[in-house]
């Protein structure tokens, strides 16, 4: 009997027990499967060549993407404007599964209604189901906006949301000024971030909607783009922003949405940005993006508006900041304070101090099209090698922009480029061609598993460790932790691995 | 209950309703109730379709297929039939552990499986992916035992003919092949999911098992019997079969929890069902019963008061010996469960805790609590049938706040007013109820614990209700400076 | 031939190669040493109660101390004030061993000048040495003050700090006004801890003499203590000065001269406390330590001349913090700001989302006083149990509190405190009471490997990591960086071992 | 070197010579030059007390007992007998590498092991507690083999005769216990320490082993050889000691990298004493050359071209087999040197190195540089004699700039002039110039990486000089808004 009141075992050891490993035995038995000889040729015949060519080779078959579906990013963007309720019309399902899975990164609570689509909707269309919706929702949340977006039953079926909110205004369910914000985010195309986009655009879309850029007034509009770490890194740039003395709006700011305190209330709502910064940004200096592949409609829209666009890849490290300062101080023409280069010394610095750990090691990298460039690009700087470069929502423009980036340090020349590929095929390219690191979201932890291939959590969606996203990964102070991040695991391993025979299991390093 | 509490009670019904359009607020009215003892139900309408844009908690008949039914059956291989997401964010995330398996080779529980819709898939139609997937499926995991095709919502929209598909290449590849029609858009809730999961595994596994009686080298004993409904969250099921095991029973499989084709073919065999979460899993055992004459027994292995009654009531359905083995399993782990509560009551007793989950926890766990000194101050499903709340009746207290299909509204303001000790709900509630300075656990995924069934999972069960009561953080949400304010 | 150009091994995975293994065989045969089996069971005993009831009974022998000599902890206290030259007197050795200890822990140069007592002066005095090197330093360095501390060698034989730098003076080695401030630091009483006490009393001595107390300003002056996170910490406290609103000083500032870029320049000298601010410093409305065994004796000082004083213990967490900025409204009249308010709410909202994995974890601790104290209040709210207390540099007054401390709380109920004793009786005390984790610094490393729990660096000296105390670990958002430093351990140690079988190898956590 | 060059460098040592004190400048000025070839000296004195105030880099006498000579004997138990800094802030600091050893049972190399001196002791002597220390010790550590009482500075003022204690305790404890007088302020730098500490080694163990025959098991045979003077950083000893095995020789004993007193006392078996630190332990190669007619021969394990060298001249003192070995064991290692050239050599070439360290590195590093088109611009020594500087001038150029015993500021000002590719120097030295954006490695703990000695420790040197020169960092540290001003 294993479990003693002084020392209670949960699953992680209960299971150990010689009662449990009899069990497990009596159970196998039943079980009635392949031979341990059959599965032990399989186990090695999975980590081969041929089937690396075969795995490679799928046309049809997915198996563990690392990409979400298109509301999602819709949602997660909704809830960076004030009081914006994130409104998903379609089955409740999806709305169910977007909010647990940003709880589950987050570790905070996520607020998103849905229309509750059934079989008769699917029938006889929507229209009901979104009028009583937003009645609903704006009755007993009281929000400034509510932001509509679709899943894939409302795509499908082709209801018409414009038409369909104007009868809900005409029914008096929602004031007739009410703003609603709109984004078709159907699930079978693109990705969590092309949801992103949609949604940005949609509220420039509406909230610019008959106007046309006047004055220019000295302002810079951030699009952050979907971001795990979006608590720590637009807090971040809004202190980058306060040494600068610039003023910049950040467009769709989750980072007090995703970071309320415990203090004995619940606010469904906080932060954000505002509608009167949303409305002011159509005559802002420029807009940067923070994430190219994120953006791309919405950077069409504002350019189309006449404003100038810049547009980054995810920037980590010196490089990355570099050209991020110095396009602000372009934008503003304000100088790029002795503070902030005084940080950048600072993290070079660090990278110096650390380089003989750093160097010569290769990594793996997967995520978004944006994080794995700008993680490569620090890759780089700090002497390491990157290897596999995936990304499941990464197509072929990302492609070759990855090959330009590898061509431009010595340190690329191993980097092999994975657009479009999922983790199941990561598996085959680690065991054929394996690397010291792999970094990525929790979902890797299967390939430290299987490949023993130390994984480095640095981007959504982090569910087994809590709390990373509320530290920066942009910014200098942002690629110091970064640094740090790796190198730690780095020591680490090096301590585990030398801590057998005690050689090199040095006190300093 | 006092009349007071009562009335005080049914007033804060009232005062949430009010605040809800009126149409909604006549709806909802239905489904909120003070319990009356011993009425024989709860008085609350279930299993209708949810109200639009109120935050229901509920998820969909995917979710109810894929993720609890289907998806813990280790040796097949589950596609998730539509766009990315779905498959996506239910991978790894029910934690229905597996015992034995080799991730990509034998096993597939963690694996997220996907045709990932493109919008070609949606205009031109699914079907030629999903041949072209089952054939890659084989190359890939040559050692499945079958495949599953968990329809989303476009599947069903567009008229694609998954069942055409699927036997055609069962044939092809002589392995189980089961069209699963669970788009998120059918029915109010997971629940119709679990029926249309229920179903597909009685036609497209078990009925053809028996029929054509696949394992013929079985060996029946007199004491076979079969876990249903229990999907080894955190290794529930394995702390359940050891029990039963002990006391003298042979499982011959587990549904679905850790389990395997074999054991469903073969669970037919067996001669009593036990079924843990009856709202997901009674279908199969009603036509077990129906079809085959094999009795089956609800059974609640939360807690020792429960696990003692059941162990007593399955016992009863066997001869002496086995009624032995229950009572000596019952004596050999009291000296522990003493222990437990020596340990535990005293930080618990006099406690109050607010429930709201799905299956059959609303009512389960109810008398695992009181062991504990803990009591069930509201308790309500996110996707119950009428038949739930009457079983709930035998568990709850006079004057208990019953909810079905509760909002995210109605839950917040029911825990402001009430301010439990403790809320037991998902994932999605949890860290809004932390914010407000109540501690929380999930009961879904038992908070990433367990696991909670049998007696070894009331220790743990025990440790864990302390440590979300008592943890120190819960003295701490006002800053001191504020306190005299 | 173990390597090969393309994967070159080094010490870490050359010496696991076979040709190495044999030669080690080879060598043992000329080593005479004992019997493998007499090696096993001495290992075993020294696991023993036993063994541990011997090891705590020593009375002469010190073995592997947690503690550093006076004039260290002088040094670092003098770098923190502006152009200060930190100056030993007496043996060189002595100082290159304070440079090579601070520049391993900080990764960043540290520069101090020893005035080179070699025989010849331990016969005649080092008078000549002192005046030289006076002179030199002047000359050479050109600091803005002198901060000279003793080692033995001067302590022994009494040199006379006072009449010998009036001496130079005379001699005209420096000016006759060239500030020279005195520190008594023998390396035979006390700890580091004391030399620190020491210099900031002597600071405070050369730059108050012969004034009074006069009209109060509203400032506060702060003394940090000596804290190898003070690089992080110092900058966070001023963080927090600026939220409040508050005038404060921090006394003795080593975060920039600590934190120096790599910008192509070498700064010998950077930031630090100002002589203004010292001088100012009397007259302030009181004076905070942030860690009370540091500064037992500036605070007497302090307090002669008539200033309230505060002292606390390292402060970590909620309540440390708590009681921190409650003291700065108290001494300042400004109310704490809404902003530390919502940190603080968001601290308390990162323990709550942790705190079933933190929660009846067992922990010892090792430190100076001040940091073991803090750390264990942090611990017992997190729900997390302190074991073994130990630090080498506390006293009975410690013990006194440590107990007061553990009393406070049901959590502290397994504690045992530990003054005086080394880690080679912690050794004893984790083989015999053994606990889930051990906190202290790269010392422990040995602890780790020998009894197999996981050691989490979190004070001075980390010589083994890399820039963590670039991060604070005071203050609310500190303490956020403490719970997750922890809480990764947490979750890195149940995937590692939950890896094997894969049960409970959780995707969410 | 061309005359211009050379005249711009006697130029800088002339300017930062002109910014100290006119007395200092004088005194220092005869410690820095520019060489000329082929002078049979550097031109520079050396051993001569260091300047107050000026930040030498140099340590103490018992850094060099203790730290460098006795530490890494790993069977005893070194006392630092005293207060508790010298103990403290060199424990486990110089990375002597130990085999087949457990910490605190059979190995201390790793530990920090002090009497801790209070005022007490100090007024009224460490000798009572040094008795006392000992019986301790024989209590923690019963498997160890000796202890020796390492002096630091009040031990040697305040007249305590550990002597006398080291003696007695030894004839009751009946192991060697040596007491060794390297009090920091004795002598001008590390140097006296290792010559005391060889002196110890002598009295206390090479010549009583000798005297009464310890271990008369010893089968000698014509090829036994013992190392002297590697201290296994990284463990280079390791790296050496397989050539000279793999050429046919029989290393009896490593002095006192992975040292034990085994090794200690059979040392004198050797038929050849093999020196790699000169500077650190010639003393007991000329007394035993001197007492037991034991020949010694330096060598240099540093880089291809001196391994090759070292091989051949060592086996010139034994017969053809041993020849033929030594030409075996270039021949195997050529093809990866090859290799290593190849890949690094590209990458390296026409750089520039500024080195200062101690003990023969200053020197023994230069060819292994040169192997790799590394050109040493200048180099210096720590706390040299007159016979290494001697010894530098087959290593170095005309117009190298030679120091002896740098200060930090002369070393800060040189590099900031020289601007070279690279320095090799010390902790102290690392960080300050990495600041001016210049890569460094530590030449004393080998930047925690190593062996570099052998073969096999050339692979790893030419990485690390690579990763050091090369790292991309070092285009970084100006901002690049900054590069147009």
């Amino acid at each position: 009997m294993p479990q003693v009141a002084d020392k209670i075992k949960d699953h992680a050891r209960l299971f150990n027990e010689p009662e449990y490993q009899e069990l497990f035995e009596r159970k196998k038995a039943f079980e009635c499967g392949a031979s341990d000889e059959v599965v032990a040729k399989q186990s090695d015949y999975i980590n081969s060549w041929e089937y690396r060519e075969k795995n490679l080779a799928r046309q049809a078959l997915t198996v563990n993407p690392a990409k979400a579906c298109q509301p999602l990013g819709a949602m997660f963007a909704s809830v960076g404007f004030e009081k914006t309720l994130a409104f998903n019309h379609g089955s409740q399902g999806c709305t169910a599964y977007f909010r647990s899975h940003l709880a589950r990164h987050f570790k905070e609570p996520c607020a998103a209604v849905s229309t509750s689509m059934t079989e008769d909707a699917a029938v006889f269309g929507g229209l009901n189901n979104l009028i009583d919706g937003l009645q609903n929702a704006y009755t007993v949340y009281k929000p400034k906006v509510i932001a509509v977006s679709t899943t894939c039953i409302a795509e499908v079926i082709g209801d018409d949301l414009t038409a369909f909110i104007q009868n809900a205004r005409t029914k008096e369910a929602i004031p007739q000024d009410f703003p609603v914000v709109k984004a078709n985010t159907p699930s079978f195309v693109g990705s969590h971030i092309n949801g992103y986009d949609a949604l940005i655009k949609g509220v420039f879309t509406c909230f610019w909607e008959g106007k046309e850029r006047g004055e220019v007034t000295p302002r810079v509009n951030i699009i952050p783009g979907f971001d795990g770490y979006a608590v720590g890194n637009n807090r971040e740039l809004k202190r980058i922003f306060a040494e600068f003395g610039i003023d910049a709006a950040i467009i769709s700011d989750v980072s007090d949405q995703f970071d309320t305190p415990t203090d004995g209330k619940y606010r469904m709502f906080d932060g954000g940005t505002t509608y009167q910064q949303v409305e002011e940004a159509i005559n802002a200096s420029a807009t940067i993006s923070m994430q190219k592949y994120c953006t791309e409609k919405t950077l069409d829209f504002v350019k189309e508006k006449g404003q100038p666009v810049h547009a980054f890849h995810y920037p980590i490290g010196i490089k990355g900041t570099d050209d991020l300062l110095m396009t602000l101080s372009e934008i503003t023409g304000k100088p790029i304070p002795e503070s902030l280069e005084m940080e950048r010394g600072r993290l070079v610095d660090a990278m110096a101090d650390s380089s003989n750990w750093l160097h010569g090691k290769t990594y793996s990298i997967f995520g978004d099209p944006d994080f794995v460039y700008g993680m490569a690009q620090f890759i780089m700087e700090l002497g390491g090698e990157p290897v596999h470069l995936l990304a499941t929502n990464g197509g072929k423009e990302w492609e070759a922009e990855m090959k330009a980036l590898l061509a431009t340090s010595p340190y690329g020349a191993k980097g092999q480029v994975w657009p479009g590929k999922d983790l199941w095929a990561m598996r085959s390219l680690l065991a054929t061609e394996p690397c010291d690191f792999l970094i990525g979201s929790s979902y890797g932890k299967y390939l430290e598993k299987d490949l023993g291939i130390p994984l480095i959590r640095l981007t959504f969606p982090i569910f087994d460790r809590h709390h990373h996203h509320r530290f920066p990964t942009w910014g200098y102070q942002g690629g110091l932790r970064v640094l740090v991040t790796i190198l730690d695991k780095i020591l680490d391993e090096l301590d585990r691995e030398t801590m057998k025979t005690g050689i090199s299991f040095d006190l300093v390093r | 209950m006092d009349a007071e509490t009562k009335a005080a009670r049914k007033q804060l019904v009232e005062e949430v309703l009010a605040e809800y359009p009126a149409k909604t607020a006549k709806k909802r009215a239905k489904h909120i109730n003070v319990y009356e003892s011993p009425n024989p139900d709860c008085g609350v309408k279930s299993n209708i379709k949810s109200i639009p844009g109120v935050m229901t908690v509920r998820g969909c008949a995917y979710a109810g297929a894929k993720g609890v039914v289907w998806g813990p059956i280790k040796d097949m291989v589950h596609i998730s039939h539509g766009p990315v997401g779905c498959g996506q964010y239910s991978w790894a995330q029910r934690r229905n552990y597996v015992s034995g398996g080799v991730m990509g080779v034998n096993s597939w529980v963690t694996m997220q499986i996907t045709s990932d819709f493109q919008e070609k898939d949606i205009v031109f139609g699914g079907d030629k992916k999903l041949d072209k997937m089952v054939d890659e499926i084989e190359q890939m995991f040559p050692l499945n035992k079958g495949i599953s095709v968990m329809s989303e919502c476009p599947v069903g929209l567009i008229g694609d003919d998954i069942e055409a598909v699927s036997k055609r290449k069962s044939k092809e590849i002589n392995k189980v092949i089961a069209p699963v029609r669970c788009e998120g858009f059918r029915g109010v809730s997971q629940s119709l999911g679990h029926h249309i999961a229920n179903d597909v595994m009685r036609d497209y596994i078990v009925d053809k098992a028996v029929a054509k009686n696949a394992d013929q080298h079985f060996e029946s004993t007199p004491y076979d019997v079969l876990i249903v409904g229990d999907y080894n969250i955190g290794g529930d099921a394995w702390a359940s079969r050891i029990l039963l095991e002990e006391m003298g029973l042979r499982v011959i499989g587990q549904w679905s929890g850790d389990g395997s084709v074999a054991e469903v073919e073969n669970g037919p065999r067996a001669k009593l069902n036990l079924i843990h979460c009856y709202r997901s899993m009674n279908y199969i055992c009603r036509h077990m019963e129906e079809k085959y004459g094999i009795p089956w027994i609800e059974y609640n292995f939360f807690g020792p008061s429960q696990i003692a009654k059941s162990l007593r009531a399955i016992a009863t359905l066997f001869d002496e010996k086995i009624q032995e083995g229950a009572e000596r399993v019952i004596a050999k782990y009291q000296p522990m469960v003493d222990a437990i509560l020596a340990k535990y009551k005293p930080r618990l007793d006099g406690k109050k805790i607010m429930i709201y989950v799905g299956g059959l926890r609303p009512r389960h766990v109810s008398d695992a609590y009181s062991d504990l000194g803990i009591e069930v101050t509201a308790t309500g499903y996110e996707f119950a049938h009428n038949d739930d709340y009457q079983r709930t009746t035998h568990y709850i207290k006079d004057g208990t706040l019953v909810y079905d299909d509760a909002s995210e509204f109605e839950l917040e303001r029911f825990v402001q007013a009430l301010r439990p000790d403790l809320v037991g709900s998902g994932i999605k509630e949890k860290y809004g109820t932390q914010k407000m300075g109540v501690p929380f656990r999930q009961l879904h995924s038992w908070d990433y614990s367990g696991p909670y069934h049998g007696y070894d999972g009331f220790a743990i069960f025990a440790r864990d209700m302390d440590l979300a009561v008592n943890n120190p953080v819960w003295k701490m949400h006002k800053a001191p400076w504020k306190k005299g304010a």
